[in-house]
């Protein structure tokens, strides 16, 4: 089993590509970088593969798989290794990163081709990579929040990409510093855990956790928390309420960088992280309660802001918020393995979409806009029909990835051991919201007539490097789901099967399902078909049959309109409530408060004194070599003073 | 008598110091005498003569002159230092010569063992070159302090000279020092008894032969005499730093440099050419004669050439030195007065080779340019003289393994 | 021979130290300010001279035989930088050289 | 009054007046012949303590060499009578009690000291030539390294002295 040996491999090869472009790629040649690049993610992709060969001939018993390598940090009852574990939850998340990761590596390379900064963008997406393998693999919560921070890091890096332009550095400095605000409720949920379980190994916590009692309503136990807290962290990571504002603005990087890191990986750690303490969660029904609600009044939020959003990657951003909603609904109620299970397929179809409006922007030259494109049908046909796909898949229409996902999130939250029908119902209005504005992003984009200067723009489809992933992730968006079929009738879940393990103690504690729910199945599974249909006939209705009713129903509704155009002003209100009064704060306390007057004045004072002093004693340095001189035998008599012992002659 | 045997000591000392005294002065005088006879025949003249007979009363006559001629002394100048220079050169002087040992032999005065040198010391020859290195101020004091140009050119000059030639001459010794491993003239010149290969007597010379040449030309160069006599270059600057000196000041400078040069002398004989030891084997006993066989004959051939050439005074004259001659010669014949003599008698002889030498160079030899001088002492005889030193010490490491 | 005592000699060095400080203070001429500074460095040497006799260890002899030479480097570079000094300045008192305080 | 006793009084004598003189002369080069004198006077002291070649090297170093070396300067530069200014108050005022201060620690420290009631006798007298060698001995074997250090000392000092003295234009 080498590479279960030895899992360190896995994480070494993207680093070594980042380390090996970043140091010396500034001198190579586009091709040389990417091949460096993509080597090293192809490399990753494999060994993963080779992974997963050696992981299903693992013992059950003997999963989850944890290697220590080092002692990080001891400081007496504080320890820490640098371990990695693999488990069913780990290899499906390597298997997210590292093979979306590949084909978005291989799109870059075509989309960036004509980029300045080539070696460091390559550099940059592969210690992305090799970050985001460290949160996955990692075996302790704290080598978990060193990934958590470095894809942190790298999202700022790669959102300030084009750092010359301000909006694209003040978005980085966003993201930044807003993942920063959950991030310190994390770092203060790990001190908890520490100081409850007094360590932050997986193994040991749980073990520890599954003898703790169930922390019911009413009284608020440090588990509950320690899970709210580690949520916090989560929301920010994950662009939940109230901390989702960075990820719209993320869009100011490059279009694969938004696909990769904002659609299919890191935004998914707050998911991932949530599943993975599912055993502290189960017994925390608070914090359970808080991460659904969360997610669906997310998903609900987002959706309809998505609805009138005219840029194409902002509505795709604000769906992709949604959808996370939807990944925290389903953990928020226990059906973690239904939230890893969006995760993927969502990774897919949300990858794949974002991949697809690069191509169309990199085909209109720049234009991201949905109000001049459309009638691109024709022009770019690969596009065109991999994005139907995703947009069915997302929609949720029945065959296709979303579908299963979405309803098995759906089914859980309406008869699922935590049910909560009014959260079911948020779900659905999302739903039909999100069907509604991916299929208005479609129509927009590709039918209709086209909407710019047909000689000033000249559409051309992309290059191989970048419909070959397409298609891929296509084909992925497509069947992605279909691990789930024979849930349709009853049958078993594979994917939930294979994920089972990992979540079994959760599933245990979970109150029982009487049987007979599955019967609902099939109803629900209709109900969210026709919502779904529903969205998409709107659209058609608003879009294509009669292009300018769109434009009508929102004169109509301008109130509601503008509230939803300018994103229910949260940024503004963040912008009166927060920043503003930060500046002043800072401005007038800080800096002419503290700053001006008080250091400021210290160090003037003390020089000013200082000089005073000088001034006066500056009249012994008279330059005169004989007053030195007298100086110097005072000195001599001093010491010879001391030699002789005046001071025992004097006492 | 009673004082006397009381203090001994004291009185021998006083009565060597006087005789030394009386000797080097008489024998400064003489010097001249002979130099400028030798110069006058090199140059074929035949120099002094008719004061008294072959010029013999001509020193005389000088140190009349000097002391009745009228003493100048130059109102700007400093008058202190324009006095103490001279005396602090002839003081110095004749001060060195103290430490010269002039034989072997222990004689008795007053029922008092004493040896023939004055201050006996086993740091000899520290000693000299410490006083001989405090000669320097007679000269620079004086040409600084007579207040003229001439005078304060000729003092630097032949101060700067003799600083940068007592370099060369301290370390052209250290080969001899090495050798023989003490200060003590004494031991010094007993180390160099004896013979190479049964003929070639072990005076130092022979293996120091280096060191001995830039002895001498240092020594010749730090006594400020021809070829490097720039301090007074007559054509360039009258007289150097004694130009305003006059009679008796200026005859102290006069002997202090003949006393210099005798003291060099000395010190080469006894460093170099093995002292009073004579160059013969001890069991030729006829040696012992020489002494009084060359006086003999001296005062012989002297009554000759008073009874053919000469007549009147010069005539009484010459008789007198003869018979002077002869009555040595008779005193030397006796038996303990001739082993005593020996010794002084080599020494003396060796001595006065080298002064001849002196003399001989200066009747030869042009005067060095300043430049010259200084290339030569600095760039020349230095390093020889370092390199002397160095292979001498390798080479006696070498023999002692 | 007999009996001088050292300390005379000590209290001899002590008294020529003094005068050396008292002529560094109080000459003007650098070149007797330099002089003033051998004085004392003589009268060091007497003092050890006469330690090493008292001890009856050559040690001291020694180190006289180093102040001597350290002081011979220190004359000839003091020496060279006042000619410089009395070629900048036209002048030897040092009170007049006082441009140090700058 | 033995002659040791005898000698070590005049030229003690000798040495204090040559001090008192090299300060109350204004004349350079007479401070110059004061100072020679000190030194003469002490390479005497350093005959009667027996260190004669300390006393001949203080001879040819320090009268024969260095003070040649200020006699030159002064004859150079042609310095003048030196003008008493009084510029430095400090100098003026404390100058006398302080060095008198000094001169008061030294003698105290004299009186506690042990050594220097040893009384100088023939006994304690170290044989001239045996102690010149051991002093080489010494030198060369014990204070090696120290002498080695002064020697590349003097060849910086010279360097330098050449440096500053040359007029270069």
């Amino acid at each position: 089993m080498p590479l279960l040996a030895n899992l360190w491999i896995v994480l070494a090869l993207p680093l070594a590509g980042a380390a090996v472009n970043g140091l010396l790629g500034r001198h190579w040649s586009r091709r040389t970088v990417n091949s460096v690049a993509i080597g090293a993610a192809s490399l990753a992709f494999v060994s993963t593969l080779e992974l997963l060969r050696e992981f299903f001939q693992l013992a059950s018993a003997s999963v989850p798989w944890v290697r220590f390598y080092f002692p990080w940090m001891t400081a007496e009852n504080f320890h820490i290794d640098f371990a990695l574990q693999v488990d069913q939850l780990t290899v499906v998340m390597l298997l997210i990163v590292t093979g979306v990761g590949l084909l978005i590596h291989i799109y870059s390379a075509g989309y960036m081709e004509h980029e300045g900064g080539y070696y460091r963008y390559f550099s940059y997406i592969n210690l992305f990579m090799f970050f985001m393998l460290t949160l996955v693999m990692a075996a302790n919560l704290l080598v978990l929040f060193v990934g958590w921070e470095g894809v942190g890091l790298c999202s700022y890096l790669l959102i300030g990409f084009w750092f010359r332009k301000k909006s694209a550095a003040d978005a980085g400095k966003k993201a930044f510093i807003t993942t920063r605000i959950g991030d310190m409720a994390f770092t203060v949920g790990l001190l908890l855990a520490f100081w409850t379980f007094r360590s932050l190994d997986y193994q040991t916590i749980f073990q520890q956790a599954n003898t703790m009692p169930v922390e019911n309503t009413g009284h608020i136990g440090v588990l509950t928390a320690i899970c709210l807290l580690l949520l916090g962290g989560a929301v920010g990571k994950s662009a939940q309420l109230p901390l989702y504002v960075w990820l719209p603005d993320a869009m100011e990087g490059p279009t694969p960088v938004s696909a990769l890191i904002h659609a299919a990986t890191m935004v998914t750690a707050g998911v991932y992280m949530v599943s993975r303490m599912n055993i502290l969660y189960v017994r925390a029904p608070i914090a359970m309660l808080a991460v659904a609600v969360i997610g669906a009044v997310t998903a609900l939020f987002a959706a309809s802001i998505g609805l009138v959003q005219t840029d194409i990657k902002k509505v795709l951003a604000y769906s992709t918020v949604s959808q996370l909603g939807y990944m925290f609904l389903a953990c928020g109620v226990g059906a973690f393995g239904a939230g890893v299970f969006h995760l993927m397929t969502h990774a897919f179809f949300k990858g794949l979409l974002f991949l697809g409006a690069g191509s169309v922007i990199h085909a209109m030259g720049g234009e991201q806009d949905m109000r001049h494109m459309g009638g691109l049908r024709k022009k770019i046909p690969v596009t065109y029909w991999t994005m139907f796909a995703a947009t069915l898949a997302i929609a949720g229409i029945p065959g296709f990835s979303g579908f299963f996902s979405k309803d098995e999130i759906l089914f859980q939250t309406f008869a699922g051991p935590y049910r909560n029908p009014a959260l079911w119902a948020i779900g659905l209005l999302a739903a039909l919201m999100t069907s509604f504005y991916m299929f208005r992003l479609f129509f927009m984009t590709f039918f209709g007539s086209p909407r710019y200067d047909e000689h000033k723009v000249h559409v051309h489809e992309s290059p191989k490097s970048m419909t070959v992933p397409l298609i891929l992730l296509a084909v992925l968006a497509v069947a992605g789901g279909w691990w789930a079929l024979p849930a349709m009738w009853g049958s078993e879940n594979h994917f939930a099967n294979f994920l089972a393990p990992v979540f079994a103690s959760a599933a245990a504690l979970a109150p029982a399902v009487d049987p007979e729910q599955h019967s609902l199945k099939l109803g629900l599974t209709l109900i969210a078909t026709i919502v779904a249909l529903t969205g998409l006939l709107i659209a058609w209705g608003l879009y294509i049959r009669s292009p300018h009713s769109a434009d009508k129903l929102a004169t109509s509704f301008r109130g509601l309109h503008r509230v939803l155009l300018h994103k229910y002003f949260v940024d503004e209100f963040y912008g009166f409530l927060i920043v503003k009064p930060l500046f002043w704060i800072s401005i007038n306390v800080l800096w002419h408060g503290v700053d001006e007057t008080v250091i400021d004045g210290t160090v003037n004072a003390s020089a000013t004194v200082a000089q005073r002093v000088g001034g006066r004693l500056r009249r012994i340095q008279s330059g005169n070599t004989r007053s030195y001189a007298s100086w110097v035998v005072m000195g001599a008599i001093g010491v010879t003073a001391l030699l002789l012992g005046v001071w025992e002659w004097i006492r | 008598m009673g004082f006397i045997t009381q203090h001994a000591v004291l009185v021998v000392s006083i009565v060597k110091v006087a005789v030394l005294l009386l000797a080097a002065l008489t024998v400064n005088a003489y010097l001249t005498w002979f130099e400028r006879k030798l110069v006058g025949h090199i140059q074929s003249r035949i120099g002094p003569y008719f004061v008294g007979a072959h010029g013999l009363l001509q020193p005389a006559a000088d140190g009349l002159k000097f002391l009745f001629k009228e003493d100048l002394t130059i109102p700007t100048s400093d008058r202190f230092v324009f006095c103490l220079a001279p005396l602090l050169s002839l003081t110095l002087a004749l001060t060195t010569l103290a430490l010269i040992p002039f034989g072997p032999a222990t004689i008795t005065i007053f029922g008092q063992p004493t040896e023939l040198v004055v201050a006996n010391t086993t740091l000899g020859l520290l000693m000299v070159f410490a006083i001989s290195s405090i000669g320097v101020y007679g000269v620079a004091l004086a040409g600084w302090s007579s207040n003229s140009k001439y005078s304060l050119l000729g003092s630097l000059r032949s101060s700067a000279q003799m600083i940068s030639y007592e370099v060369s001459l301290t370390l052209s010794i250290v080969g001899v020092v090495l050798l023989a491993g003490t200060f003590d003239f004494r031991t010094l010149v007993e180390g160099q008894g004896g013979y190479w290969w049964h003929f070639l007597p072990r005076w130092r010379v022979f293996p120091q032969i280096v060191g001995f040449m830039c002895y001498f030309i240092s020594a010749i160069a730090e006594t400020n005499r021809a070829p490097f006599d720039l301090p007074e270059a007559e054509s360039e600057l009258v007289a150097g730093f004694h130009t305003e000196y006059s009679s008796f000041k200026f005859a102290m400078f006069f002997v202090a440099e003949y006393t210099n040069m005798i003291t060099v002398s000395c010190l080469a004989t006894i460093l170099f050419l093995g002292g009073w030891l004579s160059p013969f084997p001890e069991r030729w006993t006829w040696q012992l004669y020489i002494p009084a066989v060359g006086l003999l004959l001296t005062g012989v051939a002297l009554l000759a050439d008073a009874a053919f050439k000469w007549n009147g005074i010069a005539r009484l004259q010459l008789v007198a030195v003869s018979l002077l001659a002869l009555g040595l010669g008779v005193l030397a014949l006796s038996p303990t007065v001739m082993l005593v003599i020996q010794g002084v008698f080599w020494f003396l002889l060796k001595v006065f080779l080298l002064i001849f030498f002196y003399a001989w160079a200066r009747g030869t030899l042009p005067r060095f340019r300043y430049d010259q001088l200084m290339s030569f002492g600095w760039k020349l005889l230095l390093p020889v003289a370092l390199a002397n030193v160095v292979l001498t010490a390798f080479l006696i490491e070498w023999w002692n393994r | 021979m007999n009996g001088v005592p050292i300390y005379y000699f000590l209290v001899l060095s002590a008294v020529l130290f003094g005068l050396g400080v008292v002529g560094f203070l109080f000459k003007r001429n650098i070149i007797a300010l330099f002089m003033s500074i051998e004085l004392m460095l003589n009268a060091v040497n007497l003092a050890f001279v006469a330690f090493s006799r008292a001890l009856g260890k050559l040690d001291g002899q020694v180190f006289v035989f180093f102040v001597i030479v350290v002081a011979a480097a220190e004359a000839a570079v003091g020496l060279a930088i006042v000619i410089n000094i009395a070629h900048n300045r036209q002048t030897l008192n040092v009170e007049q050289v006082d441009l140090l305080k700058f | 009054m033995s002659v040791p006793v005898f000698m070590f009084f005049a030229c003690a004598a000798l040495a204090v007046l040559g001090a008192v003189l090299l300060i109350v002369v204004r004349e350079p080069i007479h401070s110059a012949l004061a100072l020679i004198l000190v030194m003469a006077a002490l390479a005497v002291l350093y005959l009667l303590l027996g260190a004669e070649f300390i006393a001949a090297v203080q001879l040819m170093v320090y009268a024969g060499a260095i003070m040649v070396l200020f006699v030159f300067v002064i004859m150079l530069l042609n310095a003048g009578v030196e003008e008493r200014t009084n510029k430095s108050l400090m100098a003026k005022y404390l100058g006398l009690p302080l060095a008198g201060f000094l001169v008061l620690d030294l003698a105290w420290w004299i009186a506690k000291s042990t050594a220097g009631k040893a009384e100088l006798t023939a006994s304690a007298v170290p044989a001239q030539a045996s102690s010149t060698i051991e002093l080489s001995r010494m030198l060369f074997k014990q204070y090696l390294f120290p002498f080695e250090a002064t020697s590349i000392l003097i060849l910086i000092a010279m360097l330098g002295a050449v440096v500053l003295a040359r007029r270069d234009s």
